[in-house]
């Protein structure tokens, strides 16, 4: 990964991308027949970049990163991570999977789930533990440590899921609707939490949302997708500088432009006939 | 808090009148005393059936003869030894079976190919009646805690081996892709999603076969004569001791009783986090 | 499909791949039986070829209509029996978890009772008819359903249990629609440990009061030291078994056919 | 190939002096009292035997243990015996035990029927169903040559396979019509209430009188590398025969701590008969055996297989 | 069910409310000893009332909302439907959950899904997939019918849960979450779709959100929950009318100065001490 700063928002086409997509197909097998889901899909991630994946519901943006994650083979084209071809979960990069309450173990407390990535690593017992901790905190849960999953409420469970992948600290981290359960406030705050986490560690990273205004907020790079079969409709480069807030930020006239932008493209992508 | 809007009673009123629980749980002691409860009122059905000549008393003994049975043998050590060695041939028969099924189990759970290849002999095997086999284990193993222990195992892997099979099975499609994209490590796979995610089915076979490993086990005794309950079973039945030896069958049922009910306080620990537990 | 474990469902593989597949292992020790007990003269190790020799001479002769069919009907008869009070009783016991605690020690208690003391209870019930062996063996296969039916009714996901709750479906529906298809894996699972339990249970059902059946021909082999005839009998009852998982495959490959196909998404 | 191992477990050699321990399996009735009385009276030990009784149900398990060597001598039921011999197993009958008297009135075997049965002799049994402890076993082959005798037709009763204890209520329960079984069962069938009575005439010594219903086995390779210690254990065991011959009280004496029959049960039920091994005894049930179907022919070399002093 | 329309927002005290809660608190047993989690609720919902709850994630409002569908106990008080105690759930009231990825059967097709509890109340066939047809094509789901859930995207998987409680037509219907997981075109389709069924069928609808525009634009009341041990921080009535529309509504002045108060009060909840 490399040090040295990139500008937020210009894709370093001179470097290696992270995560690059290529021609990317795909489509599922149903008994009545097949269902292209995913056409052609070309994308580059820069290293240390954020980008923002949005589109209509039943688009593709779950498939398209169980593709980069390694979780399922494209049907044609190829995914490559900092220059690998991805033909399986590569190392070091983590997902938040949007199903986030089936992706916790019910029989691992809280701490348990967080941590069982670094255990499954050989990490000692004490670094784990202080690591999941500080993770778990940052998303507000410090003091549910030694609680289960099933007893926690569905915004806690999606924020275990997320200091799971944070404890992990990837150099590329894959988010899948990681805010939807979660309040405005906390939502807001976990929003600055990962710009932070992105610049402290350089990670990259490629967050689905349906919140415009997150999608706007966060990212380098906002990708909309369109309706069935996907493509990616536009890659829209967002200028406003890698430090953000809030209230700054948001109150800029280029977010509004590029809200709108935005806005204007899902509604399009909707209105295309569905397969 | 006497909001009482549109002529409703107050709420104080209405929870002292107790509403429908969905679950009700009693509480440990009113439980057993209803497990008691119950257990008298079986015995006491089957002693006035004998009584009053319903079952006839050549067949059955009444649980009172019985009861004086067990009197006259409980204080032997015939009696107790009986029992331990019983007990040995259970442990060492389910352990073995539990450390070949398990892992099988899951071999063959995760994986077609491995499947695929043995599940025509797992199925012809585990078909053939211990019974049929227990000449070749004697003349193998003579008529001892080792003979017993044999047809234990070859009868009592099986129940287990499928259970454990469709356990692995029932793992989670999102939990899988977790331990996947983290790259949780063999060990961690095993031991943190496969074996919790099966754990339950490997709970109800590892009581299924508990319960089949006891019962081969005396059968092995009644019919290959290795030490334990079922020759003094034999001794008993062979004079005519209905009583003496409805007071082992009784014992045998007994033991199957206290290990079962035992596992399920074991499975309530371990499965804490399961719903049916939760 | 290189994971670390792998833990990914792997694709069925193709029809004949899988036929040589499903062979090979069955093939390798039918020869290596045949090899080494050839010439044998072991009395209990006869001779494969003698084995085989007995099996035809045993079971596909008149034996068939007087042995093999009388013993089908009971097991599939003892079978059925068990399966409908296992579900049923099951279901009820899973239901009502309350219940099922406190008759726990009773059932745990009978489910662990040794074969010679039912053969009292059972001649008295059924006398020496077909009955007795058919209770036989819905006694002895009852229990891995019952016990999986209770577990798999308890354990159902709370999140479908609401969803019954909540829009207050009806027994009939509840029943046929959510708790059996949620249960179905667990209950499958027992109905297979059953289908082979109840394949050996067959001697000793058989082994009182009967005057025919594999089983009675089995023990008489067996008593009389016709070794070859007691193997063929139990190469008969193995086979029988392997030939009753595939049927039951087949019904299990329709009913759990959600699940299956369910786990196999996203490989 | 899989051969059968004959490890022999138990001390081999009898010095002079020195003990050999030996097992034998048998039932606990008191048809074994010849084997269990000179473990009373110490005319083992006096022999330089030390033998140690193990209960087992039936006698064909024993086979196996005898031919793995964990037992050195087994009581079978004698047509097991010869159905044994006949499929080639390498054992040999060494002895006898209970012998069926040839005076019908001391008969310990007989029939049961139901209290109000209107059979009243092993004739009235044709055509009924008819409960045996082993189909092809002794009491079974006795009682066809015996209801054969008495004018019957055995070839028309149904019999069917009960285990001795519960004959009394399958024939009280009109399960089956009547049962073939031994004492103390019969006793226990005379008593008011029990729902069967003994059927008259019911017995099976016109048939099989003088033929031992109880024999003691051992494997050849046994009988061949410990012939002293065989000599030894058949002597003990005729001599106890002899003994108990003519003596009840003995045999009471006997029973009374090989059996868990009670004291009253045993003062009033018909006792065994003992007596020497015969190989016309033999020969002659080895003919019943072939007529009715327990053999499918006479046994190759049985007087190979009778092992007479 | 009352035939006479009530001005929008304003609690209809002389009228029956349909649901009325009366000092409810909850509690769960833990190991670690009971957690007080709803502390002294009291809530009245007025027929064709549509009230949407806000609060910190991790308050309570599942909790509340399990217990106003009857499928939970309260600790202490009571709740009403129609002045009648909910002691199991009624027959009336219809619930979409929040995990709803757990309370689709995965043996059932989706429109067998949606149907099911009609089935159960002995609707003809016809009628009952007609029903169903017709809520999934509201929900923008025509045509995956005969699919199974867990071949649906998240987000279709959500509308197939809604679709159901549509499908049911219920008095009252209680709605966790319910568009967290759709895109923002699609949210807003589906709140339009929401106040056009509340006005047909005069439902009365309790409706839980993070959305702050959402609740405000959806509700004729809005009740902010506080942070744990929870309460009604307030009930805030919402006279914007009753015909909305996305348009005009949310560029109201009032709407802003709503959106702006509870925004205010959820950021205040989060600032209390948690238990
Ligand atoms: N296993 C499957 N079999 C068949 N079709 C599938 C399967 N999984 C997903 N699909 C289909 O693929 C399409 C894309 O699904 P995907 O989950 O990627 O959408 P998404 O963009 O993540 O939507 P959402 O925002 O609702 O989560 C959907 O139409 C879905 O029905
Ligand atoms: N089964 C349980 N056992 C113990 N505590 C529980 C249980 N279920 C919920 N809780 C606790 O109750 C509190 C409220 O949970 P609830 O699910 O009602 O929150 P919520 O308001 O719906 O949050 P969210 O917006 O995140 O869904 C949480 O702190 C949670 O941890
Ligand atoms: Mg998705
Ligand atoms: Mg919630």
């Amino acid at each position: 990964m490399s040090a040295t700063e990139t500008p937020a928002g210009v894709s370093a086409v001179a470097e290696q991308p992270t995560i690059s997509i290529r021609g990317l197909s795909k489509s599922y097998d149903t008994p009545s027949g097949r269902k292209q889901v995913l056409e052609g899909i070309d994308l580059d991630v820069a290293p240390g970049s954020f980008v923002c994946i949005v589109g209509p519901s039943g688009a593709g943006k779950t498939t398209l990163l169980r593709c980069i994650s390694g979780l399922m083979q494209p049907t044609e084209g190829a995914v490559y991570l900092e220059g690998e071809l991805v033909d399986r979960p590569p190392a070091k990069l983590a997902v938040v999977f949007q199903d986030y309450s089936r992706s916790l173990m019910p029989w691992l407390t809280v701490i348990s789930n967080t941590a069982l990535p670094l255990r499954s690593q050989g990490m000692p017992k004490a670094e784990r533990l202080e690591r999941s901790r500080a993770a778990l905190a940052a998303v507000g849960l410090a003091g549910n440590e030694s609680r289960y999953p099933w007893q926690l409420s569905g915004g806690m469970q999606q924020r275990v899921a997320i200091a799971r992948a944070l404890a992990y600290q990837p150099d590329a981290l894959v988010m899948d609707e990681p805010f939807a359960s979660v309040d405005a406030q906390t939502r807001a705050e976990l929003e600055s939490l990962m710009l932070e986490v992105r610049k402290e560690f350089n990670m990259t990273v490629l967050f689905v949302t349906h919140d415009i205004d997150e999608a706007v907020y966060l990212g380098d790079e906002v990708a909309v997708l369109s309706g069935a079969p996907t493509r990616v409709r536009k890659l829209i480069r967002v200028d406003l500088g890698r430090d953000r807030s809030h209230l700054t930020t948001k109150s800029l006239p280029a977010f509004a432009k590029l809200r709108a932008e935005v806005l204007q493209l899902i509604q399009e992508a909707r209105k295309e006939p569905q397969a | 808090m006497d909001v009482t809007a549109a002529g409703l009673p107050a709420a104080a009123r209405i929870t002292a009148r107790g509403v429908r629980r969905r679950h009700w749980r009693p509480s440990r002691g009113v439980l057993l005393a209803l497990r008691l409860g119950f257990i008298v009122l079986v015995l006491a059905l089957w002693e006035l059936g004998v009584d009053l000549g319903i079952i006839p008393r050549s067949a059955v003994a009444a649980p009172s003869q019985i009861a004086l049975a067990l009197g006259e043998v409980v204080p032997t050590t015939a009696f107790w030894t009986a029992i331990g060695l019983t007990l040995l041939t259970w442990g060492i028969g389910l352990g073995i079976s539990v450390a070949v099924a398990v892992p099988l189990g899951i071999v063959f759970g995760i994986g077609t190919t491995a499947y695929l290849m043995f599940r025509n002999t797992i199925d012809f095997l585990r078909s053939i009646p211990p019974v049929a086999l227990v000449p070749l284990a004697l003349l193998l193993y003579g008529a001892t805690i080792n003979m017993a222990v044999a047809l234990i195992v070859f009868g009592s892997v099986w129940p287990l081996l499928l259970q454990t099979m469709y356990g692995v099975h029932q793992i989670d499609p999102v939990a899988r892709d977790v331990a996947r994209s983290y790259r949780l490590t063999a060990r961690s796979t095993f031991f943190s999603l496969i074996l919790p995610s099966a754990a339950p089915f490997i709970a109800t076979g590892f009581r299924i076969s508990a319960t089949i490993s006891l019962l081969l086990g005396i059968g092995a005794q009644v019919i290959g004569g290795a030490p334990g309950i079922g020759v003094q079973l034999n001794v008993a039945e062979e004079s005519n001791q209905i009583a003496t030896v409805y007071a082992y069958i009784l014992v045998a049922g007994a033991l199957g009783m206290l290990i079962n009910l035992g596992l399920q306080a074991l499975e309530r620990k371990v499965l804490k986090w399961h719903p049916s537990y939760r | 499909m290189a994971s670390v474990l792998p833990l990914s469902v792997q694709s069925d593989p193709a029809p004949w791949r899988r036929a040589l597949l499903e062979a090979i292992v069955p093939l390798v020790l039918i020869a290596a039986w045949w090899f080494t007990s050839a010439g044998s003269t072991a009395l209990y190790f006869p001779a494969l070829s003698r084995i085989l020799d007995s099996f035809v001479q045993d079971w596909f002769s008149a034996a068939f209509v007087t042995d093999v069919l009388p013993t089908l009907g009971r097991l599939f008869i003892g079978l059925l029996i068990s399966a409908v009070l296992g579900i049923g009783i099951g279901v009820v016991l899973g239901l009502l978890p309350v219940l099922s605690d406190i008759v726990a020690p009773v059932t745990e208690f009978f489910r662990a009772i040794p074969g010679v003391a039912l053969l009292p209870a059972a001649l008295l019930l059924f006398g020496i008819g077909p009955g007795m062996p058919i209770a036989l063996i819905a006694y002895g296969t009852v229990w891995p359903i019952l016990l999986n039916t209770i577990d798999g009714v308890r354990g159902i996901e709370p999140g479908v249990r609401d969803v019954a709750a909540s829009y207050r479906i009806r027994f009939r529906e509840r029943l046929f629609m959510i708790i059996l298809p949620a249960a179905s894996p667990q209950i499958m699972a027992g109905l297979r440990t059953a289908l082979a339990i109840g394949v050996t249970v067959i001697v000793f059902a058989e082994m009182i009061g009967s005057t025919n059946g594999i089983g009675f021909q089995i023990l008489q082999a067996q008593r009389s030291f016709a070794v070859p005839r007691m193997w063929a009998g139990i190469v008969f009852l193995g086979i029988l078994g392997f030939v009753l998982n595939l049927l039951f495959w087949a019904l299990e490959s329709s009913v759990l056919r959600w699940h299956r196909n369910m786990r196999a998404v996203n490989r | 190939a899989c051969s059968t191992p004959s490890t022999p477990t138990t001390p081999t050699a009898s010095k002079p002096g020195a003990v050999t321990d030996i097992a034998v399996s048998s039932s606990p009735s008191s048809g074994n009292a010849s084997l269990y009385l000179p473990i009373q009276d110490g005319s083992y030990k006096a022999a330089g035997l030390n033998v140690t009784p193990q209960v087992l149900q039936n006698g064909a398990q024993a086979v196996p243990l005898l031919l793995n060597g964990q037992l050195q001598f087994a009581a079978s039921d004698p047509l097991s015996a010869l159905a044994a011999i006949s499929q080639g197993t390498p054992i040999s009958i060494v002895a006898a035990g209970a012998i069926v008297p040839t005076d019908a009135s001391k008969d310990p075997n007989g029939a049961i029927v139901a209290a109000d049965s209107t059979i009243t002799s092993l004739k009235g049994l044709n055509g009924k169903t008819v409960a045996v402890n082993g189909l092809n076993g002794f009491a079974a082959v006795s009682m066809k040559a015996a209801i054969d005798a008495a004018g019957g037709d055995s070839s028309s009763i149904k019999w069917v396979e009960i285990p001795i204890p519960q004959m009394q209520t399958s024939v009280a329960n009109h399960t089956v019509d009547a049962a073939v079984t031994t004492e103390p069962f019969i006793t226990a069938a005379e008593a008011a209430g029990s729902g069967v009575k003994p059927l008259p005439g019911g017995g099976i010594a016109t048939a099989t009188g003088g033929l031992p219903q109880l024999v003691y086995l051992a494997s050849d390779d046994y009988i061949a590398q410990h012939k002293d210690t065989v000599s030894a254990f058949v002597s003990a065991v005729n001599a106890a025969a002899k003994k108990l011959t003519g003596d009840p009280s003995l045999i009471r004496t006997v029973a009374k701590t090989s059996t868990t029959v009670s004291a009253d049960v045993l003062d009033k039920m018909t006792l065994p008969a003992f007596g020497p091994l015969t190989l016309k005894a033999m020969t002659k049930l080895q003919s019943l055996a072939v007529k009715y179907h327990v053999l499918s022919g006479p046994v190759a070399d049985l007087p190979k297989h009778v092992f007479t002093n």
